[in-house]
């Protein structure tokens, strides 16, 4: 009895669920239907929110073009008895209503000393692989996981899809959901009833004791072929995929290290004050003594993402990187890559 | 004076006690800000009493304010405990928000009272968001946001004025035309301009108010809050009333300002004393009442003043709690 | 259509050919696009013609643009070469921008054309830079900044505005009011109103234009730009015209449109046919020009679409070039 | 013939300096006149460019609180000839124009293969101790760092600030320049012609050989005192100040950590994906052999600045920190640590 869904459409599930669940979830963001104030039909929306406003037409919203606004309104409703969820479109754009995150959202409970809650969902597609060029194809979680009072997450299955973004809605605090453009389309077994998966539990992938590869969101699939292909040289690594970013369960991280003496992580992000570089940090603060060899960031360059498909595909990330990476850890291979 | 409609006598006690709770709360921090005491940044109210008690005395303590850096009297008008506001500023322990806010971030959820705010405008959007919450949930609650006549200017309170209108939101802003934004004349930033036709460009009905007479900003502001309470969609009321003090305490010697200009105002444009006057001309209060609300009041000031002078620090303990609900 | 000054021959035949150009580019990229070739995303201008062409035949190399999402009309219209432009859609080497930006980022600072943007209304504030620029530097260049219905909802939209006429900026806004943001209609995301009125607001001259009618936008831009350059701050053309394509290639179906409304569009408001017959009419041009004309563009766009299809990629070593100047 | 300035004055001095030097350069801000449009007089300015305009009276400009509008305006400015130094406030204000240096600073040169050049300063203050609550004393800087296509500044001392400020107005990237609130009162010496401080050349503030603590901004005086300390128990350590984050002059901490074995990195921003985890990722992925114990990163906790200054004061890392950091990473201490 199992059932196959796209993410797409887990995350679509689970907006549906959550609002049948609770009647304080309201939807909103640009064409979140679609084709309000127009001639046509209703409905042009794009994404999870598609179809939505026809079971809960009073709780799902089109807005203007107006993040900071909308954005704010989230916030303002969220500390007022609703449950938001709003959409960004492009995590891109959370540069226009990046106060309105970083110093409403974010703060406004520890500000009151807990007088305010701030359930809120900001829903934000992300990553490269579309075409979309350096304005529309950004990562960006490492600059929302700097900022205490948000809440990370980032699901790399369409089954945490729908269970996160369930957590996420009924979570107490600013979540920022992030959906990879590219994973989309990817399916899998979804559960029909509703289900939550909690935040802040990694989940292990792939078992494994040479070496332990922590992957983020889409280079989480990417880290499973990599491993594959290690495999088959005789390394067996262990995927962990952390789930959330904030809260990020590092304790399974580092019992995995300390099993495995290995570190590699894997993150679609640019490096300079990345995930990848966190999670490196703290296991050489805090396991350094079960490290048999360096860590290894596998991350994308320390440049804007490029629109041209050749540089775009180069640009990015993927399992070959991280092959190299586990092997350069691995003081045998590391050697053998020298020789090479 | 033009006429307005006269309020009860309940109501005209309310009025001219808040007008008053207000100026003494902020020229007693005025002369205690020099001992050293209070932390931080303050930003005086005096002077535009009027705004925020005309406003806030046609609210119910269930309606919504967003508030600015210059809060104390929103926060006051909004029913907040003025001991526990002195506590706020000098970031003691029973502060409203636990000594973490401070002046900049004195909120109170439990009057309606979403918080002062440090960003210039970065209120305006919450107010939408309450306004959208009262409409969701079917109640009939409003929202009132108030914003400087700098932060106007800036690209969230437009987009909010937007969104209200397409929304149709249960919302009414409140711009306080002060005539400076820190030492920047409005003269200049608004090349003169009225903010009320930036909203009337949208289709939400505005008014230009004279921000010293309290009951105009009331009668201003009882229309637009009828007309939000019933399903009539956002207003927005444009009020002149300048400051008595400088941009912040300790910051500013004022040499922006035109020569007498303060004094002028204290002794021409004073809406306490422009209310008082009219109160005993028409005689709906007694010289003998105002002086027992003004007693009152320095009593209260004094005690608050007092408690949060004694008052001990936050513990320690505190600083990392309510980062998050749960993490 | 109403009467507007008449442009000399010469000016009349950049005009037609500069619209026809544009018009021709979507048209072909609108077909090639379904064959898989062309990457991302990329949002066709036609129907729109006569409001880069208006604008920009009165502009000089000199002046700058900055522009949207939409952004090939205006790069045609300012001069930018159509084969670059293709080669930059295709994401080939040799693109006006390497391809790196592709539709969305196309830009040619030697013609001023300060970049499409893929942020809704992310350029207009680069046209106050570059109108600053004009003025500290002294010399008489214009800046336009173009936006869109949905765009100029921006708060950084309204901003613009805001410093342009505080600074006197010699720029000129020009909304296109397409009637849509995506699939969301103006009638809802700005109430049914008009962009003018904010400018207006502010204290900014502002005119509705008919979009359609390319001499139309011509005299209002005329008028616009010679108020900048000659120091009298900036203007708002608030231009209607309806695209002719949907909001963005393989992306929507257009079912929020009325039924028949392109195909009547396209019978009775499309700027190349309204200003062909006013030109035949009026003998501005004969027949056998316009297919002259029509024949040319066409061939240059059949080359340019060869060109694109059978360049090569950009080498792998531009992956981290030009992140900066000097790292 | 030394000559003492304070940082704020040293910043001031490298704008007129700089502003004498080239005429494209131009300064403007919220009150960087100060007074515009009012009856008094002119020259309300608060900080640095006090008294500015006198010298410059068309170069200097006010601006109304529109930074979406300024900050964009810069960039159009510095792509057209100009080389403008935009005055942010406070640092915390990025939020209502982070599109602005995100989207379209940092990515306009990539995006034009090279077309375009965005010479452009905006200035930032930063930094917790004024008693300023949570939206006026972040520290950020890591945010941007992240970011491919900015430059990120953090002068330590007043002639490092007047260095660095001529550095960034001269260079041809968008450079975000970091000025702590609590520094401008601090004094040092500072010479009085013209000169530059290159980006991305790290300065080892006090040479040592037990342990390398890499400091950033205000920490690196608390770094220097935490070294006094130590020394008097016979550790001896290196305090390098990397003086710009982005380029980090990484080679210089390699050098130090080889000759050291021992790292800890002291940064006033908080905890998760900042300098201080950058940093130590970095050394535990191209240092690690050099590493003879964990990397220990002292940093502001996972948490909102808290506006009361008992708070405040335990909020903000110092010497004492770092002091505990350096002994828990060297073996011998971090025995006594434990045991104490
Ligand atoms: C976004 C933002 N920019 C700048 C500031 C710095 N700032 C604080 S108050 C102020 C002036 C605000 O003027 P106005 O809105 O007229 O309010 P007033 O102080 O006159 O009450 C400025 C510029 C800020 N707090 N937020
Ligand atoms: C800040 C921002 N929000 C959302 C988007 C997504 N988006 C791209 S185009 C568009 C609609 C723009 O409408 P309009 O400005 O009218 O231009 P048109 O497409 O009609 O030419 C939207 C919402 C964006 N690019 N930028
Ligand atoms: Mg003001
Ligand atoms: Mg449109």
């Amino acid at each position: 009895m199992t059932r196959v869904l796209s993410y797409l459409q887990a995350v679509g599930e689970a907006l549906r669920q959550e609002m049948q669940h609770d009647p304080s979830v309201v939807v909103f963001g640009e064409d979140n239907i679609g084709g309000t104030g127009c001639d046509g039909r209703l409905g042009n929306a794009w994404g999870p929110t598609q179809g939505l406003h026809e079971h809960f037409p009073d709780r799902v919203f089109d807005t203007p073009i107006t993040e900071a606004a909308f954005v704010g309104a989230a916030v303002g409703a969220a500390a007022t008895g609703l449950r938001p969820v709003a959409d960004l479109l492009f995590v891109d754009f959370a540069g226009v209503c990046f106060d309105q995150i970083l110093n409403q959202a974010a703060k406004l409970r520890y500000m009151t000393a807990g007088k305010a809650r701030v359930p809120l969902v900001l829903r934000a597609m992300y990553g490269a692989g579309m075409r979309r060029g350096a304005q529309h194809s950004q990562v960006l979680y490492p600059i929302f996981a700097h900022v205490p009072g948000l809440k990370v997450v980032l699901p790399a299955t369409p089954a945490d899809a729908k269970g996160l973004m369930a957590a996420a809605i009924r979570d107490d605090d600013p979540v920022i959901f992030f959906e990879h453009k590219m994973l989309y389309f990817s399916h899998g077994e979804v559960p029909e009833p509703p289900y939550v998966v909690p935040l802040g539990q990694a989940r292990i992938a792939r078992p494994g004791r040479d070496c332990t590869i922590v992957a983020l969101g889409r280079m989480v699939a990417e880290a499973e072929k990599a491993a594959d292909v290690l495999a088959a040289e005789g390394i067996e690594c262990e995927v962990v995929d952390p789930r959330t970013i904030s809260p990020l369960d590092i304790e399974t991280i580092y019992d995995s290290v300390r099993r495995t003496g290995h570190l590699v992580v894997a993150d679609e992000a640019t490096p300079r004050c990345g995930v990848a570089g966190d999670i490196a940090a703290l296991v050489a603060e805090h396991a350094f003594h079960a490290l048999r060899g360096p860590v290894r960031t596998v991350t994308a360059p320390h440049a804007p993402v490029p629109f041209t498909p050749a540089l775009e595909d180069a640009y990015t990330p993927g399992a070959d990187q991280i092959v190299t990476a586990v092997r350069a850890t691995i003081p045998a291979f590391a050697g053998q890559e020298r020789a090479s | 004076m033009p006429d307005h409609p006269r309020p009860d006598r309940a109501e005209l006690i309310d009025i001219y006690r808040t007008m008053r709770t207000i100026r003494e709360f902020e020229e007693r921090v005025h002369t205690e800000f020099p001992g050293g005491e209070i932390p931080g940044a303050v930003h005086l109210y005096a002077g535009q009493e009027a705004v925020a008690t005309g406003v806030c005395t046609v609210l119910t303590g269930d309606d919504y304010i967003a508030s600015t850096h210059r809060g104390h009297g929103h926060a006051i008008a909004k029913g907040c405990d003025v001991t526990a506001m002195m506590l706020e500023i000098y970031g003691r322990a029973g502060g409203l928000c636990g000594g973490k806010g401070g002046s900049m971030h004195i909120a109170d959820f439990g009057r309606g009272m979403l918080g002062a705010n440090g960003v210039a405008a970065g209120g305006v959007p919450l107010s939408c968001g309450s306004a959208l919450s009262a409409k969701v949930r079917g109640t009939d609650q409003v929202s009132v946001a108030f914003v400087g006549d700098g932060g106007a200017n800036q690209g969230a309170f437009a987009e909010s004025l937007v969104l209200a209108a397409v929304w149709q939101l249960p919302i009414v802003f409140v711009v306080e035309d002060n005539g400076y934004a820190q030492a920047t004349g409005t003269r200049f930033h608004l090349g003169g301009k009225d903010i009320a036709p930036r909203a009337e460009a949208l289709g939400i009905p505005a008014a230009v108010v004279d921000g010293y007479d309290v009951l105009a900003v009331r009668e201003a502001a009882a229309g637009a809050v009828q007309r939000a309470r019933s399903g009539g969609g956002p207003t927005l009321l444009d009020c002149k009333a300048h400051r008595f003090f400088g941009h912040m305490e300790g910051w500013d010697q004022q040499a922006y300002r035109a020569e007498g200009e303060v004094d002028r105002l204290r002794a021409e444009q004073d809406c306490l004393q422009l209310f008082a006057i009219r109160a005993l001309e028409d005689e709906w209060l007694t010289t003998a009442e105002i002086a027992e609300i003004d007693a009152a009041v320095r009593a209260l000031i004094d005690h608050a003043v007092e408690e949060a002078k004694s008052a001990k620090d936050p513990d320690i303990s505190e600083l990392l709690t309510d980062v998050y609900v749960t993490y």
